[in-house]
């Protein structure tokens, strides 16, 4: 199954900060991104389309065409803020 | 990456004065060193901060650096290139970041350590969490930051 | 000249690591430092350098300096600004100016530190000459660095 | 009477570092110039119109029309290469 990471105010809102879902179907962040949102509240509200999130795969930045396998590593966070 | 290169984010606080001997002493056709550091502020959006803790994405974010420093390679003629990220709680006055860029001449020194930072400020995972009299909080990105690092996007190529 | 700010002309070595903590220290407003570092390279035009002597007109280069300084305040908000320019003979390796402008954003303390070091390679009396296989020679001045200090000038301001 | 600097290469090639000059008629940076001219050879070469090299007056940058005054200090030297 993939594996799911949040970050920053994300992890927190959503009280996560790693677990497995199963494939989504779509297997693509789209699809992936689909799924949580269905879990409603926190999910639904933070996940929206519009709201300001970034998604990876596999450590590359990634939007909602890209693929999605079952041994990938997914993240889902805020825009960064360092330097 | 490039072996005069050095990349890495740490706990631990740096020594501006080390990493710039380290740089200086790699090579004597290098004319120009720009540096910039990032300190943290005691005040942000008009609140008291007093201190910060700042989160990475072990793995990717080490990755992302280096992808902007090879960025920064392929634009300028660079010898040396530092950059030094720190995670976890700081304090107000405390170095948050390190950029060291080394060149036979002051452009090209500058524009890279410019790059890099506007470049790490929008593309490198680290977020940062304020404590202010009223509680935590995590910091927005800024409109600015992305202006700053679109101005490096050629016309036509969108990277 | 202001309280915070710092110019030298000097022919001891300057240590970075010190003039960065002085200039840090200052106040926890201040968000970015950046840096720039001249070093003497072992090589100019094609030709191997084994030594360069420094000029100055002392006096009206210190005045020179100040000028400068005192233009980039004029332009940006800097917390801090430190100036240092060595004199007398120098080798291959060793650093020949610095300049450090500490500002609460990046973008400030990167553009006064550039022109800084653009205004003071036109405007400030500091002559060179390198020592070479061939002998000693003067070094000529160069367009590219004339170049590089109009760009800050306004359209239609010739100061 | 004014007081002439030169600096690095002019200063080797004049050969002399300091010296003091009668008021030039006109007292002026272009009758000073003119009046070291007429020393011809290197004077007249080094300072031929169109050479590249500054002049300062009481250690301000100064152009031909500058003044100058009995107690100045007028300083002659070729663009700066420092930095």
């Amino acid at each position: 199954m993939p594996t799911l990471l949040y970050f920053a105010r994300l992890r927190e809102t959503f009280g996560v900060e790693r677990e497995q879902v199963p494939l989504p179907a779509p297997a693509s962040v789209a699809g992936l991104l689909d799924a949580l949102r269905a879990r409603g509240s926190v999910w639904a509200t933070e996940l929206a389309p519009g709201r300001a999130f970034r998604v990876a795969v596999n450590q590359r930045v990634a939007n909602a065409e890209t693929a999605v396998a079952d041994t990938d590593e997914i993240a889902i966070f805020p825009p960064v803020t360092g330097g | 990456m490039h072996p005069a290169d050095s990349v890495r984010v740490q706990t631990a606080p740096f020594d501006i004065g080390d990493e710039h001997a380290r740089i200086a002493a790699l090579s004597h056709a290098t004319g120009a060193i720009a540096s910039f550091t990032g300190l943290m502020r005691d005040t942000n959006e008009g609140d008291a901060v007093r201190a910060m803790t700042l989160e990475h994405y072990p793995g990717m974010t080490e990755a992302a650096l280096v992808e902007i420093v090879t960025d920064a390679r392929k634009r300028w003629a660079l010898q040396a290139v530092t950059v030094v990220h720190r995670v976890g709680t700081l304090l107000p006055g405390e170095a948050i970041v390190l950029v060291l860029t080394a060149s036979a001449h002051r452009g090209e020194a500058f524009s890279a350590c410019e790059f890099i930072m506007d470049y790490l400020k929008t593309r490198a995972p680290f977020w940062k969490k304020e404590e202010t009299p009223a509680g935590s909080r995590w910091v927005d990105a800024r409109a600015s930051d992305d202006d700053a690092a679109a101005r490096w996007i050629d016309d036509g190529v969108t990277d």
